[in-house]
């Protein structure tokens, strides 16, 4: 185990907490930045993705994570993203300002859905959002005078300042620094009393209000926040997926990126890269394998499915934590090496309480 | 050139084998490997085997992009073909034209296919715009329908039919009376039927693919409501009469090639049926002519185009390509360096007895379309 | 007659969406979960009735019986493998499961050669067939009620009134929403927590097989008739979610929003309808029609 | 020890069938510790759930002095109470489980956060100093109620008594002027009551805070309050210094019952277990 | 007390050696050992955190036990399923009521019962627990979620008397309870014990209560127990008096504020 020896306050509230954290962080930057050198161009396609879904999982996991507020219908915000995106920079507006407005536009919407969002919960919060993304994904393909309908539209290269981002790499590295700012910002939030307020509305709602946390402000703005960060990854990813068409945003794209923030760990901030990894990585692992899996398996239509769907049961099952968990505890084991202890990490029986009465 | 290696070519396919129209992605996919197959026994082309490889989209133009970058990326295809639905192609093909690889044949009739041009799109399929556009002025005159009226998916595939047939009673100086749609995967279709046999609809156009011409045909029947019914090639497969019965007997589709029924009387086509069907143990559909007729289009070409395959090479020879109809009865199709669509030409089909039936000849001109 | 006729396909299609959220309705009153599994189930359940009268040569009502049965073994086993570890642990947790569940259900079945991909109809004896009621002699202008729709409502009628007196009155239902509601106290108690969420979920299973069975005529036997559930979930919040008699009215409202809408509100609306309704409802009354309205007491 | 800090007028709330509370009306004094006794049931934690305005009274109003005067009370927003600076603990225990405690007394700060959104996204300097003053002001509670050992501790495997010590150094966060304890010494044990009858006199004398109390342990009643309020069925049964009230025979009956001695609990038998 | 109480027999109805429980790393209780005799009180005293509850929950099968065994009635019922030790005839009154909030009073008391099939011994005690504590049948068609706090401990209370138990786990039964039904409450406690011979054991704050109405007693501190003894002994030793009974030879204000370290161990 690592001691630190804490003298000041502030060492609290530094965002990494020791020099090892410094050297290891510092250390994926180098490798993202000299990403493009290093990878093949189908892999540095892959990172991209890879970045711009962590920005979606950022914002549910602020939703879903920090502030326990699960939507299903987060889809939509991506395609709210994603269409304003397009139509802006196809009326000529820059990159910067069309991106910014996607953020704006998603976190206006979002606040919209935040409104039921302040009387329901659970159950009824979910079913709100998954109906708020249907009727999105109705609009988007109804609405065909802006969105070009069911036929989908294209979307053209990004222009900064009158410079075309032409190439895979270039486009890379916009994603790469779009991400470092929408990771410090949250984890700036996060240590700071908007970020606390929204953990204790996670928490019990009860206290956090005779706290004199405004509840409804709080449960509204993390949806704007969430769907803004959403927005942003869908203007992303129109750009690098180049066509979008209003099924793209659909329930499927929904629990996809709730399952992401799963499987990389509820209500961790890697949580959300390390989802957004597998996501992308798994289909990706499945068509490698499948080629040298015998025919009838290896062919089967419906193994993704299946192996995605095991692959969930499996983390819920043995790791509810998500890939973050699981690493804590690779890392305290290593740490701890010759102390670690069996049943360390045993799970303790737990009973489940009603979530009716929060 | 990519994909091309001294004894090996290698094609990529995308279908859908696990989402909404799985049933055609899988014989699409199994028409393509019987083509393989027999190309391969036959010494390969120019002596290069062909492989192909098959991902799966579920229907689902992102999965459709990440396969198509993995196919032209990572495994480095020398071309693309077959690749099923409109959106999914539409999804895919900038992946594809950034690394020079071309769109062949994609299994949809949609007209951005071959529009606006590029050099490295080649379709096949006369679009549904076409196929309604021609087909349903004809019917229409034929029955002497009064009030026609539509009921179509609504996404791009319900709006090709749905314009196509609009444009089609323009030149007989009709319009819709009634226009329904329903969202993909709908199982209930009372509302529309109802709406349409209350505005006395006698003719009924229908964007609709499998389930869905099935579903509204079969409430129609029950409210007792009998207009004539005319689907799209989407329509035209033996899903339709085999899940739908009696019902279904009248529908009239488009079509190009005949569904390859086993016992056909057309004896080359009742062999090649037959021999699929041994194959792989399941009744080959249109799809599986589609896949077939795809891959062997590919090896014609291919063949001709030499040793130095390349796409430059394949190109040239494409764009003065002429096919004759072959044994499925496919209209003759013909390419240019500034036509990209084989043939708008379509065909009428009924269903008799629980059968597709040839009604009526190729309607449309060929050379109709630039 | 066209209002009647609209108002009759309104209430069948209701009563789909009624009877699947039941479903639904049940797993929620006994484990406070929410299933995404329940529409596979149901499919799965079709599958077996077809593989019943199929491969099998059963005849219908014996295929029926089996696929039921079948489905509630399945769906205990289904509890014991992989609910049961996790038992305690957050209704979320349970819920990634079932969607997880609904996942490996769909591409398992998808799997299957010559059956998985394909879409199927289940040979029901009384297929097309029609009731009318009024009209001329030809039949003409007639209320028509078909057969299908009617066997529905009639089986989510009964359904409904069996499982609201095993909720209400009997010892075994209430035990089963005494341990959803607070687990560790039901082990106090010394209620079979496990063996009762199993049985609960047999019990959902078989009521998801029946759903599938019954819609079969009316949707065709394929893998994604699951998805379907999507309409039932608004049913049942519309109702207030936990309410049995809820998750009926829910989906009659449904149905006969959507059929009404169909008809008299431009395209697109039909579709939306239920989503609509859902937002409209949790607006206005954030628990359902009938939703117990409690805020936890301090 | 004279104005009134907060004054409730002919209170009342019906549930259904049941009147929680019925006309209840008292005034609780600037710098006292004010207490509510009564049967279980008799409606306190009610009249503290209307101070809180979790629950609205179906009549009658809250007065309260507020940093800007008198205000009605019961037309404040719930989330309003706290900056208002009224405080209060749960008979239940509502602390955020997941937390430590450290971060529960960070989030009994919240009202006095003076930066927002942007400037938290951005954590400019005038946040991190914000946090700096509010991790101190924290401390001092910590240090107020030795909690140092626990302080990073998660809530969750915290016992009973501690984590009601915790609670209370939550509502201490905010600073208040008024302070609601809703049975501050259940679940402890006489020693720890000792304590916690300390800690309340030093929360009055020290701090200077008003505290309003629901209790059962009557000798933690008698040693610190000011004035005693009894209430039974939801309305006002006595009213005055805990010896008043002790002694009121309407108490005696409906609450205190008669304690003294114990011993009749005894096994009669000779038998005693080896 | 008319009613000639049944004899405590030697026999241990509940033994536990050496056991050894746990949360995750903290180990909560470290080899306890102690026995409760058929018909016979016994109490649990301790302060704070001292490992209490976690016995109890060790006991009733709610968390396993790292080490020892737990006997009930002769059977080894170490880390057995709860329910089923609850059918074996062991009720537990839980720390913080855990009563069914959505389920109404009369429920939750038929649930207290789930183990029994004799209806009319249910709808008997039924009755009894009705009059030990009216306000319940007054609210018996209510949701339990919304008693206030007191009630809702008689509810739990009255539960787990409807199982017609042979041991009864009570831990801190008289928590939120009014002076007048605290004393009623232990009142009831030494009736049912006296009158049925149920076996008790009682986990307490109020030690002047518990050490009244139990025989034997047991001291635990930092999850060992440091002490037992019979109730009238403890009654008279000075550091129970001092610690646990509140009865300080100095009733100096303030002087404790710095606690004394405990003398024991
Ligand atoms: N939300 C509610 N709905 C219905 N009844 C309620 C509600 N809240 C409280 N009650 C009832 O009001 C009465 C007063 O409850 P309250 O919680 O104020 O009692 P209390 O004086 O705090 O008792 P205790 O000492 O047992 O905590 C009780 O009979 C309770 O059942
Ligand atoms: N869920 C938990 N997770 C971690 N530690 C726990 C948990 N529950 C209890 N503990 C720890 O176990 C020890 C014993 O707790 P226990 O609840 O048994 O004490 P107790 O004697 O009942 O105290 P109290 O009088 O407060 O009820 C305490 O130090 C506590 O911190
Ligand atoms: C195979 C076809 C039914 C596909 C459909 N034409 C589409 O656009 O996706
Ligand atoms: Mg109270
Ligand atoms: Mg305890």
């Amino acid at each position: 185990m690592r001691f630190i020896f804490k003298t000041d306050y502030a060492q609290d509230i530094r965002l990494a907490k020791h020099g090892g954290h410094l050297f290891w962080y510092s250390a994926l930057m180098l490798l993202l930045v000299a990403a493009p050198w290093l990878f093949a161009e189908y892999w540095l396609a892959q990172l991209t993705f890879v970045l711009i879904y962590s920005i979606a999982g950022l914002g549910i996991m602020l939703l879903a994570g920090f502030t326990g507020l699960f939507s299903l219908g987060h889809a939509a915000f991506l395609g709210v993203g994603a269409y304003a995106q397009a139509v802006l920079t196809h009326h000529g507006m820059p990159f910067p300002l069309a991106l910014a407005c996607a953020a704006g536009l998603s976190a206006a919407v979002g606040l919209v859905v935040g409104l039921p969002a302040l009387r329901v919960k659970g159950i009824y919060l979910g079913m709100a959002t998954l109906s708020f993304g249907f009727i999105v994904e109705e609009v988007l393909a109804r609405w065909e005078s802006v969105t070009g309908g069911n036929a989908g539209i294209h979307i053209d290269k990004p222009t900064l300042f009158g410079w075309v981002l032409e190439t895979g790499e270039q486009f890379y590295f916009l994603c790469l620094i779009v991400t470092v700012i929408a990771t410090l910002g949250i984890l700036n939030l996060l240590r700071s009393p908007t970020g606390r307020a929204f953990v204790a509305i996670r928490d019990s709602e009860i206290s956090a209000q005779s706290m004199g946390i405004h509840l409804a402000y709080y449960k509204t703005l993390s949806f704007s926040l969430s769907a803004a960060l959403a927005g942003v990854a869908g203007a992303l990813y129109a750009h690098k997926l180049q066509f979008i068409s209003p099924d793209q945003f659909n329930i499927m794209q929904s629990i996809d990126l709730l399952l992401m923030i799963v499987i990389g760990g509820v209500g961790s901030v890697h949580g959300a890269f390390l989802g957004a990894i597998f996501l992308i990585t798994m289909p990706q692992a499945i068509a490698l394998v499948k080629d040298y899996l015998p025919e009838a398996v290896g062919q089967a239509p419906g193994l993704q499915g299946v192996v995605y769907g095991t692959v969930l049961i499996a983390f819920v099952l043995f790791e509810p934590m998500g890939l973050y968990g699981r690493w804590l505890k690779v890392r305290t084991y290593l740490q701890m090496f010759p102390f670690y202890r069996k049943g360390m990490f045993k799970r303790q029986k737990s009973f489940q309480k009603s979530d009716r009465l929060k | 050139q990519q994909g091309i290696s001294k004894d090996e070519i290698l094609l990529g396919s995308i279908q859908d084998l696990s989402g909404p129209i799985a049933g055609f992605g899988k014989q699409a996919r199994l028409g393509m490997l019987l083509a393989v197959d027999e190309i391969n026994e036959q010494g390969g082309i120019n002596g290069r085997k062909v492989k192909l490889l098959v991902e799966d989209s579920a229907y689902d133009p992102k999965k459709a992009v990440l396969a198509a970058q993995k196919l032209v990326n990572q495994d480095k295809i020398f071309m693309m073909v077959g690749h099923i639905g409109t959106a999914q192609n539409m999804a895919a093909m900038p992946v594809q034209f950034e690394k020079n690889v071309i769109n062949f044949f994609p299994i949809t009739a949609a007209r951005e296919m071959y529009e606006p041009f590029h050099k490295l799109k080649y379709s096949y399929a006369a679009p549904y715009y076409d196929q309604m556009r021609l087909a349903v002025p004809k019917l229409v005159k034929e029955k002497g329908a009064k009030k026609v009226c539509t009921l179509y998916q609504d996404d791009d595939f319900g709006l090709e039919v749905l314009k196509g047939g609009e444009d089609g009673l323009k030149t007989i100086g009709m319009e819709f009376a009634e226009k329904t749609s329903y969202k993909r995967g709908a199982t209930d279709f009372s509302s529309q039927v109802s709406k349409m046999q209350a505005s006395g609809c006698d003719f009924i156009v229908l964007g609709t693919i499998i389930r869905e011409t099935i579903g509204a045909i079969g409430t129609a029947r029950k409210l007792g409501y009998s207009p004539t019914f005319i689907g799209s090639s989407a329509a035209y497969t033996d899903l339709i009469h085999k899940l739908g019965g009696p019902a279904m007997n009248g529908l009239y589709a488009t079509m190009t090639v005949q569904n390859p029924y086993t016992d056909e009387q057309a004896p080359a086509i009742r062999f090649w049926a037959n021999k699929y069907k041994t194959k792989f143990n399941e009744d080959p559909t249109v799809f599986s002519v589609y896949g077939y007729s795809i891959v062997n289009t590919f090896a014609t070409v291919a063949g001709k185009a030499g040793k130095s395959l390349s796409t430059d090479s394949f190109i040239k020879v494409m764009d003065s390509l002429n096919i004759p109809s072959d044994i499925f009865g496919s209209a003759p199709q013909s390419f240019s360096a500034t036509k990209r669509l084989g043939s708008s030409a379509s065909r009428i089909s009924q269903i008799t007895d629980g059968k597709w039936k040839v009604v009526s000849e190729y309607v449309g001109d060929p050379a109709l379309k630039k | 007659m066209q209002f009647l006729q609209l108002l009759i396909s309104g209430v069948a299609q209701g009563c789909i969406y009624g009877l699947i959220a039941l479903g639904f309705v049940l797993i929620y009153k006994a484990t406070e979960t929410v299933s995404f599994a329940q529409g596979e189930l149901m499919m799965l359940g079709a599958f077996g009735g077809l593989v019943g009268m199929t491969l099998l040569g059963m005849p219908y009502w014996a295929a029926m019986l089996v696929a039921v049965l079948g489905m509630a073994v399945f769906g205990m086993l289904l509890e014991r493998l992989v609910i049961r570890p996790i038992l305690g642990q957050p209704a979320f947790s349970i819920v990634m499961l079932t969607i997880g569940i609904g996942y490996v259900a769909r591409g398992l079945i998808t799997m299957v050669p010559g059956m998985g991909t394909d879409t199927q109809a289940l040979p029901v004896p009384y297929k097309d067939e029609i009731i009318k009621i009024g009209g001329n002699a030809m039949g003409i202008g007639a209320l028509v009620l078909n057969i299908e729709h009617m066997v529905v409502i009639g089986a989510t009628g009964v359904l409904c009134v069996l499982l609201f007196a095993l909720f209400r009155y009997s010892k075994l239902g209430i035990a089963m929403q005494a341990a959803s509601q607070n687990q560790l106290a039901a082990y106090y108690m010394g209620i079979p927590v496990q063996r009762l969420n199993g049985l609960a979920w047999g019990l959902a299973a078989a009521v998801a097989a029946i759903a599938g069975l019954l819609l079969a005529p009316i949707t065709f036997v394929h893998a994604n008739m699951g998805f379907i559930g999507l309409k039932a979930f608004p049913a049942a919040v519309v109702g207030g979610f936990g309410s049995l008699p809820g998750a009926i009215v829910g989906g009659l409202v449904i149905g006969l929003v959507e059929s009404f809408s169909g008809f008299y509100l431009p395209d697109g609306f039909k579709d939306t309808a239920a989503y609509i309704v859902v937002l409209v409802m949790l607006m206005v009354k954030p628990n359902g029609l009938f939703g117990d309205t409690l805020r936890k007491k301090v | 020890m004279s104005e009134a800090l907060l004054s409730a007028q002919n209170l009342s709330v019906r549930f259904g069938g049941v009147l929680a509370v019925n006309n209840v009306s008292f005034d609780v004094k600037q710098g006292e510790v004010f207490t509510l006794i009564g049967p279980n049931g008799a409606g306190k934690t009610t009249v503290f759930n209307l101070i809180s305005r979790i629950y609205t009274p179906t009549t009658g109003t809250i007065d309260y002095a507020g940093p800007k005067g008198m205000l009605k009370l019961t037309e404040q927003p719930p989330q309003a109470v706290a900056s208002l600076g009224i405080a209060r603990t749960f008979q239940n225990i509502e602390l955020f489980e997941h937390a430590s405690v450290l971060h529960n007394l960070l989030i009994g700060r919240h009202t006095h956060r003076k930066t927002g959104l942007w400037q938290d996204l951005f954590f400019t300097p005038k946040v991190r100093e914000a946090e700096l003053l509010a991790r101190e002001k924290a401390e001092e509670v910590i240090e107020f109620l030795d909690l140092q050992h626990h302080r990073d501790s998660l809530v969750a495997g915290l016992p009973y008594g501690v984590r009601k010590v915790v609670e209370m150094a939550r509502a201490l966060c905010t600073e208040p002027k008024l302070l609601l304890l809703d049975e501050p010494s259940s679940g402890l044990n006489v020693e720890e009551t000792d304590d916690m009858a300390f800690w309340i006199q030093d929360i009055k004398n020290e701090l200077g805070i008003t505290v309003l109390m629901v209790e059962h342990d009557m000798s933690l009643v008698s040693k610190v309050s000011d004035r005693v309020l009894a209430m039974n069925q939801g309305e006002v049964l006595a009213l005055g210094t805990p010896r008043e009230v002790q002694a009121d025979p309407g108490v005696v009956e409906a609450y205190l019952g008669s304690i003294g001695d114990v011993s009749s609990l005894r096994r009669q038998t000779t038998q005693e277990p080896a | 007390m008319s009613t000639q109480p049944p004899p405590i027999s030697d026999q241990p109805v509940l033994k536990l050696l050496n056991v050894e429980s746990a949360y995750g790393p903290i180990k909560a209780i470290r080899g306890v050992s102690l026995q409760v005799r058929r018909g016979e009180i016994a109490t649990v005293l301790g302060s704070n955190g001292a490992g209490k509850t976690t016995i109890l929950k060790t006991i009733s099968g709610i968390i396993d036990p790292r080490k020892g065994s737990v006997e009930f009635k002769g059977e080894d019922i170490t880390a057995q399923d709860p329910s089923y030790i609850v059918q074996e005839g062991l009720s537990h009154v839980p720390e913080g009521r855990e009563v069914f909030p959505l389920l109404s009073v009369r429920d939750n008391l038929q649930m207290g019962a789930f183990t029994r099939s004799d209806r009319d011994g249910v709808a008997r005690d039924m009755e009894s627990v009705f009059t030990y504590f009216p306000i319940l049948r007054e609210r018996a068609t209510q949701d339990a979620g919304l008693l206030s706090g007191g009630q809702q401990q008689m509810l739990a209370i009255s539960r787990a008397l409807m199982a017609d138990p042979d041991l009864i786990l009570l831990d801190e039964p008289s928590l939120g309870l009014s002076p007048k039904l605290t004393k009623e409450i232990f009142e009831i406690v030494v009736r049912i014990n006296r009158e049925r011979g149920t076996t008790i054991l009682l986990v307490e704050q109020n030690a002047n209560m518990a050490l009244n109405a139990s025989d034997y007693g047991y001291v635990l501190e930092n999850g060992r127990i440091v002490m037992e003894d019979t109730c009238a002994h403890l009654r008279e030793k000075d550091d129970i008096k001092e610690f646990y009974l509140g009865m300080k030879k100095d009733g100096v204000r303030g002087e404790r504020r710095w606690k004394k370290k405990k003398t024991w161990r």
